[in-house]
């Protein structure tokens, strides 16, 4: 199976590329934007998609500081 | 007799018709498709340096330390105590246009690996990088500060430090940005090892990461074709760096140097396995087989062409004993590096490439690497100025003192801190002078002993006056070399011009090569290598020509290494060394706006050398507690810095009819010391204060120098 | 007394910390794929770019063979000093609390910055006076220290934080200015700051060189009281 | 509206981040997990999403070597 996985920076702990990118958009003219959090999205061909939760837990987020979010993407 | 190819492909990927016809000529046939692929690569002008390669038959190349000169991966000097130093510059300036982060990365990833293709270990690195106007190009901004944290994160990554370099931002580099990298490494005298492959029946190992579809035709395309706009399809695909790969695969190389394992080795760059194929088999005057089905792939369904001539990086091809390689694989293994074994040395004169064992082409080496065709370039002085005047920032109405305040804050003069501290400058425990500690960053080597590395160019003052700006280059990074007590051993340069077929662009080239002869003659500094890079040329004109030169000496004691900066109150203040300057092709004439025109003040070569002699013996005797050379911004600004440096004031009397800010590169030095061991010297006063003041002229307090200095880039950053 | 160097693919500064190390004892490198500890007596995870970084600095080191090795050896008392990548891949590993963000700046920062020792005792910081300023210089891209509000005061209170930032000197932005904390044990000591690039005059300062003569003053200490 | 925006390398382009993942997932004992690719993440509030592909463009894509997915994310 195809999987995402799309982690973020928890609430509430600073997300200085969130706010690099909130702080430049206007400056390129797009206004209206707010809110910006900046994370990392991993894709994968997973055998065995009960395994991604551990996965998870173990390598692909930091629970401390991040949050995770797992999508099936469909047949790989 | 003409034979063109029926589709005219070849003129697609960058070859004449002359120089097809030559081919089909030498050949005696027609060249298929993957033949006329690895043969217009080869013969392209970053291979085959079609344009400069007569030129540069006039640099001089030996010299008593010269250990490899140029034709090698990097040159390499004799630095004493049974070790030599290989080192070589070279440019990535038409992929950093595209990608200035990847670029700039894998620029610093191919000079690393040009240096430990000879054996030895990278030490450091400095880089040398020309952009368009900072305060007012949004892209000239855009491209400093992705390619700075490009080359930052190549070397930072890969545990080199980078440990120098220069910038500059001119209009006339506005759409051609210059990357240059240097890189020095360091090898007992005896690990040093050539490319030439050598033994029938050895095996090629092709060492490293998978290969891509990565800078397909890059080598013609990009390197030898000006950069216009709609030139979006000639874009070949980005390469990639991945410092980490690199990081494995050069602590491979080591151990199987270390190990004696290999007979040769050689680095995959421009041009790919073609390249580095054809290279190892000429030198070692063999053929090669190679076959591309056993060259691991990123992509499926590559054809071999495409295998033959990608630019993947992170790779490096080898060749073997048979009896070795399972030392080999085991070697490899251990530092996660593929091996793979994907072909063999043979006699003759043959390059082969098989695909699953059938000859897909079939090339003499002779062909690929000697025949292509060298130009004889038309130099014809311009008849009217080739760059427009930059706009000018000054009134005309300031005060001495308003003066040198502008030029400290001026892009090109001011403090480049916010530049390198986003580069490591210390992994590896070599480094006794930092960026901004002196003006060459000097590494000690075991034993006590050092060596000292600076690059230098400035483009205006080429722009003026080829001959004479290319000389100046040469001056004055032997200057800062000897600012630091070190002696010049061996040169490498980076020759950046437009167009060498418009006979103005011709005629900067060579003059350039000229001067940058002569002046390595002069002060008896032998040319190890380097790098050619042409068509820097956007619609509205080529590039200031830009010679770059690194240079890297020795001293005998790293513990004596010079600083720059005022040490203590009480130390008189010297000038040494000719100084007759002139305001042309200075800083200051380019905030006036004036045009980069015109003769550049004569050098008199013997009492350079005296001047420079001098300084490097001041300073190795510690009768010089400081010492810097007097180069942009002219003597006013050099005694800015020394304060700043050193955070203290001085008061100075300037010898009559100097103009504090006009220029002479490479010439004369301000120092200081002990009043009574300067007595020989032209004194023109004294440490101490927190002001600088010139006699006359100006009166500015240390904090408010350095508030001008440290502030522009951190802005623009 | 001996030290281990460990070196995982894409370790930099591992060489430096062998030479620190040398300087109060004898050291000798880990091979990341290795188990065997060889009997060293205080481990020192290095600088670099263990596995080029990817994902999160420290984040596939952490799994390494060895560093199952070092996590015992660590519950068992044994010194364990992590610098730079050291520090995030102990924090990964959980053998030390909190977690290292990127730097405020998004950017790589090298930098000679002053720290203020907080706790002039212990096996890593014996050696210095209370409130003595150390030079010496940071290097990363990623050195914020983050932990959530109650273990920042959890760790002040317990003492933990044995280095801060002097302040305006902090280059990354950390949480309470915080450059090194120990774990509750007080055996494991993790810094952003590298002490392996101040031991020698010519180079830099040489007040790094404090961290690793404490470790061997503790080190000694702990040989004569058996 | 809220909106998240997949940003990741472009096929063919080398992917080093997501090697490195899919060497280190079979040590950690799971296995199966092939094809993976590590790229960003970006949530943000927008006012005009018909926006959001120029600013793809312009600033959270390197659309030379990045392909871009946007995911509308309901009212934010
Ligand atoms: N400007 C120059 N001065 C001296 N030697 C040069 C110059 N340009 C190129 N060379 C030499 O020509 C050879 C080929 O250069 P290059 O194609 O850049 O090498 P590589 O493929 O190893 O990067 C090298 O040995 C290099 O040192
Ligand atoms: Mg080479």
């Amino acid at each position: 199976m195809r999987a995402r996985v799309l982690v973020r920076p928890k609430a509430g702990i600073l997300d200085p590329q969130g706010q690099a990118v909130e702080r430049a958009l206007p400056a390129l003219g797009f206004t209206g934007v707010s809110n910006v959090h900046v994370g990392r999205l991993i894709e994968l061909d997973v055998e065995d998609p009960a395994q991604l939760p551990q996965m998870c837990e173990a390598l692909l987020a930091n629970p401390l500081i991040e949050d995770y979010e797992i999508v099936a993407d469909g047949p790989s | 007799m003409t034979a063109f190819s029926p589709s005219r492909k070849h003129r697609a990927l960058g070859l004449t018709d002359s120089e097809y016809e030559l081919i089909v000529e030498l050949l005696g046939r027609e060249p298929n498709d993957v033949e006329l692929a690895m043969l217009s690569l080869m013969w392209s002008e970053h291979c085959a340096y079609k344009h400069s390669r007569k030129l540069l038959r006039r640099l001089p190349t030996t010299g008593p330390h010269v250990l490899l000169g140029p034709g090698e991966n990097a040159g390499a000097v004799d630095v004493g105590g049974g070790l030599a130093v290989a080192f070589k510059v070279e440019s990535h300036n038409h992929p950093s246009a595209v990608e200035p982060f990847q670029g700039a990365a894998t620029g610093v990833g191919g000079i690393l690996r040009d240096v430990f293709a000879v054996g030895a270990r990278p030490i450091a690195v400095l880089d040398s990088l020309r952009f368009g106007e900072p305060i007012t190009s949004d892209r000239s901004r855009y491209l400093l500060e992705r390619a700075v944290a490009g080359i930052g994160h190549y070397g930072n990554s890969i545990g080199v430090p980078t440990v120098g370099g220069e910038i500059y931002f001119e209009q006339s580099y506005e759409q051609n940005c210059l990357i240059n990298a240097m890189c020095l490494g360091l090898a007992p005298r005896e690990r040093l090892i050539r490319s030439a492959a050598a033994g029938p029946g050895n095996v090629v190992v092709l060492l490293g990461a998978l290969t891509g579809r990565d800078g397909i035709g890059g080598a013609s395309v990009l390197a030898s074709a000006e950069l216009g706009d709609g030139d979006e399809a000639k874009r070949p695909s980005v390469q990639i760096g991945d410092p980490f790969s690199e990081k494995k695969l050069m602590e491979c190389c080591l151990e199987l140097l270390d190990r004696d394992l290999l007979v040769s080795l050689q680095d995959l760059g421009a041009a790919g396995l073609t390249s580095a194929a054809s290279e190892m088999a000429s030198k070692g005057g063999v053929g090669l087989d190679i076959d591309v089905s056993g060259v691991p792939l990123r992509e499926p369904g590559m054809e071999p062409f495409e295998i033959m001539v990608s630019e993947s990086q992170e790779r490096m091809l080898c060749v073997v004993e048979p009896e070795r390689v399972g030392d080999v694989v085991e070697v490899c293994g251990r530092w996660e590096t593929l091996a793979t074994q994907i072909g063999s040395v043979i006699d003759g004169e043959l390059v082969r490439v098989l695909d699953n064992g059938s000859a897909v082409a079939e090339l003499p080496v002779s062909v690929l690497v000697d025949d292509c065709p060298l130009y004889d370039i038309a130099p014809e002085p311009p008849a009217k100025p080739v760059y427009a005047s930059p706009p000018a920032a000054l009134a005309g109405t300031e005060s001495p003192a308003e003066l040198l305040l502008a030029l400290l804050s001026s892009p090109n003069i001011c403090s480049r801190r916010p530049v390198f501290e986003q580069y490591d400058p210390v992994v590896q425990s070599r480094t006794v002078r930092r960026p901004q500690e002196a003006d060459a960053a000097v590494l000690q080597l075991p034993g006590g002993s050092a060596i000292a590395v600076s690059i230098d160019g400035n483009g205006r003052r080429v722009a003026c006056d080829p001959r004479a700006g290319a000389a100046e280059a040469v001056y004055e990074c032997a200057a800062n070399l000897a600012c630091v007590g070190a002696e010049p051993l061996g040169l490498t340069n980076c020759l950046n011009f437009g167009n060498p077929e418009k006979p103005h662009v011709a005629w900067q080239l060579t003059e350039a090569v000229e001067g940058l002869a002569r002046a390595c003659e002069e002060l008896g500094i032998p040319i190890v290598g380097g790098n050619v890079s042409l068509y820097n040329e956007a619609p509205n004109g080529p590039i200031f020509p830009t010679p770059v030169v690194g240079i890297v000496g020795s001293l005998p004691d790293a513990a004596r290494a010079g600083r720059s900066g005022f040490a203590s109150s009480g130390d008189a203040i010297a000038l040494v060394g000719p100084f007759e300057p002139s305001l042309t092709g200075s800083e200051l004439a380019k905030l006036r706006g004036v045009s980069p025109t015109g003769p550049l003040p004569a050098i008199d070569p013997t009492a350079v050398r005296a001047a420079h002699d001098a300084v490097r013996e001041g300073i190795r005797t510690a009768v010089f507690h400081s010492a810097h050379d007097i180069s942009e911004g002219g003597v006013a600004v050099a005694l800015a810095e020394c304060c700043i440096a050193g955070g203290v004031g001085a008061t100075v009397q300037l010898p009559e009819g100097i103009d504090p800010f006009a220029e002479a590169p490479g010439r004369a030095f301000v120092v200081s010391g002990p009043p009574s061991a300067l007595a020989g010297f032209t004194v023109i006063g004294e440490v101490g204060g927190d002001a600088l003041e010139i006699a006359g002229q100006l009166k500015l307090a240390v904090s408010a120098m350095r508030e001008g200095y440290d502030g522009v880039l951190a802005e623009v950053l | 007394m001996k030290f281990g160097v460990v070196r995982f693919p894409g370790s930099c500064d591992d060489v430096d910390a062998l030479r620190a190390a040398e300087l109060v004892g004898e050291a000798e490198l880990l091979w990341h794929a290795d188990r065997d500890l060889h009997g060293v007596d205080a481990v020192i995870v290095p600088g670099g770019f263990s596995y080029g970084d990817y994902l999160r600095a420290g984040a596939i080191a952490r799994f390494a063979p060895v560093m199952e090795s070092v996590a015992e050896f660590a519950r068992e008392g044994g010194l364990v000093l992590g610098i730079c990548n050291g520090f995030q891949v102990l924090c990964e590993a959980r053998l030390l609390p909190g977690a290292l963000l990127p730097n405020v700046s998004l950017r790589f920062v090298f930098r000679q910055v002053e720290l203020a020792v907080a706790r002039a005792e212990g096996p890593f910081t014996g050696a210095c006076e209370p409130g003595e300023r150390l030079s010496i210089p940071v290097k990363h891209t990623t050195g914020r220290f983050y932990a959530p509000d109650d273990q920042l005061d959890a760790l002040d209170a317990s003492g933990q934080v044995l280095l801060r930032y002097a302040p305006g000197h902090n280059p990354n932005g950390s949480l309470r200015d915080i450059a090194g904390i120990c774990n509750e044990q007080g055996n494991v000591l993790g810094l952003m700051p590298h002490p392996e690039h101040a031991v020698d005059p010519l180079t830099g300062s040489i007040d790094g060189l404090k961290i690793f003569a404490s470790m061997r003053v503790h080190l000694d200490d702990r040989v004569l009281a058996f």
